[in-house]
């Protein structure tokens, strides 16, 4: 039995030996702390997250699988490949327009799964019950995850329960942790984008994470605006369809769901893991109005917005337009669109063309993006 | 969204680009007074559209820049208190004074929150009876009637548990500063266009008289940062100085009545001490005697605050156009964005916090070449 | 300093003694004080800095200024601006 | 791809054709309720926590592996054999005598997978941190992970972080979830028990749960007791090598870890499965002195008390012996003893002689065992 | 352990069960009195060891099942303010109230904590000067010296956030109901060992004399039980009738003198309602004058409880062994353990939760026999 | 009611004006209140009830009595009692 590869659940390593650029546009004061406790950021998906991961976990179990950091570890056993993906879910509210805690637990998985080419098989389910949770809103929570993995097509076959005090819990956490198969030879890993790739967006951006901003009581805002939770699986099939199509699986350099942190924070990943630059066309990049709004109220960019249903790929420029029109077919891909390429140089960055014809760096974020009064 | 996509348009900004070329013939220093149109500029690539000869200087318009250190370590030792809900703008959180942010404090038990009104303080006061509020009242003209309008609703409505810790500092006195400098670079200055949406720009009138200089008194898009280039560009090149609006859709020479009255009411003038830069005088707005008992500096008695900013810091120099972060010794050595010294490096609008996302990479290739030609 | 976006009035109220209002921006829509603009009407433009109205967006005079601009835009069609070589 | 045998970590289904027989030994007043709100019993891993699992989960989900409730799912992928299991941790205090929470969800997912006869090969861990954990506390239990998964031989692969909101959570909950391969001809199943098996047990119960208890500041207990907390793998390879060598490797009916309910709740679940009685011998059972005084001062009974470093096989008379001498040469089953045996009667119910000879009913507690006064 | 182990050894209690079967020649009724022995008698398995001619029937001695359903709801009320901390033993802490147990409450918010010893509650309400700490105090004789001893010292610390919520109940006056009834079919008791530990056991001569029936004070370990058996079966076959002291290594006649004087000075007997049974006159305690102020009753004034125990429920005669859980129309139908209706469903000592775990069983098998033969 | 375990006295101290002890209970030791207890020394057995203890074992009488029993169980080694046929 040996092992090809595999990953963690994160974002961007930040190394000492490479100290990061600060974000020409980030939230306003940027400062990072060697934090005795841990705050806020460190689950922001952004440099605090990073450092976090690499400091605590990753230099203590250093091995070759974990060392990939991708969202998903790939493991071989008895020449299978076999995809394995955890994540925990702590949204604040559990129920919001377009989804709930269940879905977007049962979808995270499945869409950790389905980026590296993995048919979604199997789902194991941990819940941490607050004391005093409503047992209606936990039944309709499990309801929804029961409907996501339908629809995935994926089979929870294992779980456990536990309840905390209250006031030591947040009504529900789900950990969910998922096994794929991976049954093409796919190549598929953050480090083979390459000079002359595309990268591909599926959609709008920042749909889920203003969605749930939106539902916080002291912002107050009102809009039609739904979270974007959606399983993916069955779009990177028809992708990787194509791309076989094409005789060009391995075209498919790399695919990432930006959740945490957002489209700025995975395309980052990928340049460093690459050792590759990017250039990205802010003009092409979908944005929804009432997203826009908000942002532009709080003095947020949605670059840094998570996402519960789109994917960034990044492709062999042979096959990019193929995979745009495909795509477009797809209820899930409608907006596909190309949003930049990759560069030989400057290595380990993202550029961004803007709309009025500038060019500005695209960093990580220390921590959580904060609004703004300036 | 209206009155905001014409102004991102790509076509009309480099038909202003173009202008702004043809009309240049030599270098021009202009300084951006306001972080919010720093932020722009740089969100926008802006810098990198204009000629080489157009040299744009961040001005000191940073509220989270220029608010002193002691005033961030008095926050701090509030918001430590187990009775006290500190409320603040985001901006302010991630903010080091001498022991950590107000992250770090909240992670120790501190009740901070975000607002992103000074009127939710209401609501929380009201809704804490046990609690003291205490609103970190930064910022510059701007927000000051927002911050005035909070303390009047306060005192009306009768919450007492309600106080504010005020750093607000004005525009006019700043820029005085910055011209009166014997080193003084800048040539021009992109005025403040929100803070004179509150104020009018009468004020900048004497200024602009005294020292000869241009002001434009300028939006924040992107199309009205290079108008109010080419507009003070094309007062340069005629040798003409005086005070225009480029945001005329927006604010007018007296600005906003009802609310200078309102800060009237509720704040006086007063010295005010600017993080890098010192005490500038009359700088500043404080409580009047009547609203003193709103002053969270009054109430709650923070000891010993002693703060020393490092010796080797020329912030005060670089916020003020005179030098710029190379000429700092510590400049991505001892201080970087993770660990700043000083004012400028505190803030991503600082100079020295923007200069080193830049300088770093500049060693091995120039951004914006490749960003342009590897298309 | 000073982040301020307009927006548009949809909904006019008072609200424990204030003058208050529905502001649109974009897809969404938030409370803004309006005690600063009190000559504001449902579906004048204010802009609009940490909750409070601080300016009426003057819509005559922002066509009038827009024009000039996007004037200025379909001129010298031909002039493609040339790209600096440095970043100084 | 087809599906064997799996199940879900919980303890015991109360179905309602099947009213529940009264603890004759258990807390003093028993009622159920059905509550409205989740309790701090749905955690306990009695009644409630079954009623719960049963009818906001297993209703829900209903499929064949699922419907197995072990502790973990045997998966048939590819003609392997894949055990997969997911628990949370979430004790109270992170760092106890014999262990601290790190520790406890590497081992607890070890001894899930190892119960059904799994070697462990793979581990996933989801990290839930409150704002405000000192980040040397993290680091701590970071270390514990590695040390426990280095002695268990299985490697982390991937992981997740989530932070919340101080007062949103308690310092650290954990989720492992494994992967492991039965590689063996073993037919391990809670429902296999057939009368006449004997029941086996490593060693003292209760250590873990009293020691935890004895943490409490309001109980404020004084002992020398550790957590027995440990993984059993090798232990369990010890007693499939010692089967394989008497030609019955099935004569291992079941394997169970007596965690959350304890001895009781585990035997329970298992005479309930195979449709069978058990008859326990008190006296045969080991407890130390320190659980017995914790337990007498506060009206407990050990036989619920959780363990986590303990194993209950059921196995077949043939083979008992020699398991037991194997077993006690193993470090962690030097006290190895046959407690009672499988009967035909009464099914589903678990009787044990008295050591003054009397016959009690065990059955399972309807929550937490509280301490009592009368 | 000392003290323990020796009372729970198989073949001393062997030839006990055996001096027993030697000495009974008819059938006779014995009631334990205390719960704690009704609770040692299953967890033991007594009851399956003696002759079938043995009957024990289960006393009113388990406070949990004799607080009113009034005083659960008072409870409930209190528990669920939010000035409050409410302490309790645990085995409080599942019994339903109207609408729900102390768990829901809990989990509805309410600070609800279990604690080891009434002790405890002088630290909690150390800790929160800002909250109220109610205890509820339950109990028979045996834990009014330690409900005795917090009201004493809340009272001499001065610690007035302290109160108690009293449910003191005694056990002679029980007895004298039972042996009062017409229907009684008691013939002998075994006395509670721990009641007496702290009263003595003069005052249940005269009941012994009056009734003609023999009470052995008796210890809780499985040896202490068959030997009151013994001897209560004894006194029977001779016809005597006595107090006798089963349990002499821990009490005498007299009891805990110092404990008597502190319950003396805090509280005074009344009367007092036992679930299931109605009013009884002067079998409970409540507290002097003096220290009414700690009385949480009269300090959280809780209005309107009225609580209604089914017309169906027979509870009353079974905890006087008057009749038996069969005989009730809702045994094991609307009446269950999940869903008690009345006291002795409550709890687990209660003769109707023991009945319905072994008599749905017995339908269809004798556990005990087949406990037994199959071996 | 009145769970009461027996335990050791292994250490007296006064704690803000009460006299307490530490008492062992098989492997472990917990504290409990000796006011009704006065006569109290480091070794005597306790009877324990709620964190109070309310009476010293009598450490004569129990070996007395036990004694007792004891003999009991020596006498009459072949008479096992047999079983019962119901559960009645
Ligand atoms: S680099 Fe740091 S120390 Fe130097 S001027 Fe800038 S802020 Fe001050
Ligand atoms: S079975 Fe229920 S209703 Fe009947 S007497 Fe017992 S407690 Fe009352
Ligand atoms: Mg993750
Ligand atoms: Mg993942
Ligand atoms: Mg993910
Ligand atoms: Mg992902
Ligand atoms: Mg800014
Ligand atoms: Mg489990
Ligand atoms: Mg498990
Ligand atoms: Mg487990
Ligand atoms: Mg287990
Ligand atoms: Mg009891």
């Amino acid at each position: 039995m040996s092992t090809t590869k595999a990953s963690q659940s994160t974002t961007a390593t930040a190394s000492d030996e490479n100290p990061s650029v600060t974000g020409a546009f980030g939230s306003c004061p940027l400062p990072i702390f060697d934090h005795p406790n841990i705050v806020m950021g460190h689950g922001s998906g952004g440099k605090l997250s990073a450092e976090l991961i690499d400091k605590i976990f990753v230099q203590r179990f250093r091995n070759p699988i974990l060392d990939r950091m991708d969202d998903q570890a790939v493991l071989e056993i008895g020449g299978m490949r076999l995809a394995f993906t955890t994540d925990s879910f702590v949204v604040t509210p559990l129920f919001f327009p377009g989804g709930d805690i269940g879905h977007l637990a049962v979808n995270g998985t499945v869409n950790d799964l389905a980026m590296c080419g993995a048919r979604p098989l199997y789902l194991s389910a941990a819940f941490i019950l607050e004391e005093g949770l409503p047992t209606q809103d936990l039944a309709r929570v499990v309801e929804s995850m029961r409907d996501a993995a339908n629809a995935a097509n994926i089979q929870l076959v294992t779980g456990d329960t536990k309840v905390v005090n209250r006031g030591k819990g947040d009504k529900v956490f789900i950990t969910t942790t998922g096994i794929g198969i991976v049954d093409r030879p796919t190549e598929m890993s953050a480090d083979r984008a390459q000079p002359g790739d595309k990268v591909i967006l599926s959609g709008f951006i920042g749909d889920h994470g203003i969605t749930i901003l939106s539902q916080r009581e002291h912002l107050e805002f009102e809009s039609d605006l739904k979270s974007d939770c959606a399983p993916l699986h069955s779009l990177v099939e028809a992708m990787l369809n194509e791309a076989e199509a094409n005789g060009n699986i391995k075209g498919i350099r790399c695919m990432r769901d930006p959740t945490r942190g957002g489209v700025a924070t995975v395309l980052n990943e990928i340049a460093r893991k690459s050792h590759v630059g990017m250039r990205l066309h802010e003009s092409s990049i979908p944005v929804r109005e009432s997203v826009r709004g908000a942002c532009e109220v709080l003095g947020l960019d949605p670059l840094y917005v998570a996402n519960e249903g789109k994917l960034l790929a990044v492709v062999a420029p042979q096959i990019a337009d193929q995979l745009i029109v495909r795509m477009r077919k797809h209820p899930l891909g409608t907006e596909s669109q190309i949003i930049g390429e990759i560069t030989g140089q400057p290595r380990d960055m993202v550029l961004m063309k803007t709309s009025i014809g500038g060019t500005r760096v695209v960093d990580v974020l220390f921590g959580e993006q904060m609004p703004r009064i300036c | 969204m209206k009155f905001v996509d014409e102004y991102r348009n790509g076509d009309i900004a480099a038909k202003l680009v173009q202008k702004i070329r043809s009309v240049q013939t030599k270098p021009w220093v202009i300084m951006e007074v306001c972080g919010g149109q720093t932020h722009s500029i740089v969100k926008n690539g802006i810098d990198h559209l204009l000629p080489a000869g157009i040299e744009l200087v961040h001005g000191p318009g940073c509220p989270v820049c220029v608010t002193p250190l002691e005033m961030i370590d008095r926050a701090h030792a509030i918001a430590r208190r187990p009775d006290t809900i500190f409320c603040s703008f985001g901006d302010m959180l991630r903010v080091p004074g001498t022991h950590g942010d107000l992250f770090s404090i909240k992670s120790q038990g501190g009740d901070v929150r975000v607002v992103y009104s000074p009127l939710d303080c209401l609501k929380i006061a009201q809704a804490n009876p046990d609690k003291q509020v205490v609103f970190f009242a930064i910022g510059f003209e701007t927000t000051a009637p927002a911050n005035a309008m909070l303390a009047w609703r306060a005192k009306q409505q009768g919450l007492d548990n309600i106080s504010l810790l005020i750093s607000q500092v004005l525009v006019p006195p700043a820029i005085e500063s910055i011209l009166g400098s014997p080193q003084n670079r800048v040539q021009a200055f992109l005025g403040p266009g929100h803070v004179c949406t509150v104020v009018g720009y009468a004020e900048y009138e004497p200024l602009s008289a005294h020292f000869r200089v241009p002001i434009v008194v300028t939006g924040f898009e992107p199309l009205d940062i290079l108008e109010g280039v080419l507009m003070a560009v094309e007062q340069l090149e005629t040798g003409r100085y005086a005070v225009e609006n480029q945001y005329s859709r927006v604010l007018d020479r007296t600005g906003n009545r009802p609310a200078q009255a309102l800060i009237a009411k509720i704040f006086e003038v007063s010295d005010r001490k600017w993080r890098g830069v010192g005490n500038i005088p009359q700088s500043g707005l404080r409580l009047r005697d009547e609203f003193r008992d709103l002053d969270a500096e009054l109430r709650f008695q923070v000891s010993d605050i002693s703060t020393m900013e490092p010796e080797q810091c020329i912030a005060g120099q670089i916020l003020q156009g005179i030098k710029r972060p190379h000429d700092c010794p510590a400049f991505g050595t001892t201080c970087t964005p993770q660990h700043p010294l000083g004012a400028t490096m505190v803030s991503a609008e600082g100079a020295c916090a923007a200069y080193y996302a830049y300088g770093r990479h500049l060693k091995d290739t120039d951004i914006v070449t490749i960003g342009e030609t590897s298309r | 300093m000073c982040l301020a976006i307009p927006g548009k009035v949809i909904e006019i109220r008072s609200q424990s003694g204030m003058r208050m209002a529905r502001v649109a921006f974009g897809g969404v829509t938030r409370d803004a004080c309006l005690e600063y603009v009190p000559e504001t009407r449902i579906g004048d433009y204010v802009l609009v800095h940490v909750g409070f109205a601080i300016s009426r967006v003057d819509e005559d005079e922002a066509r009038r200024t827009y024009e000039a601009l996007a004037e200025l835009g379909q001129l010298d069609e031909l002039d493609i601006p040339e790209l600096r070589e440095d970043g100084q």
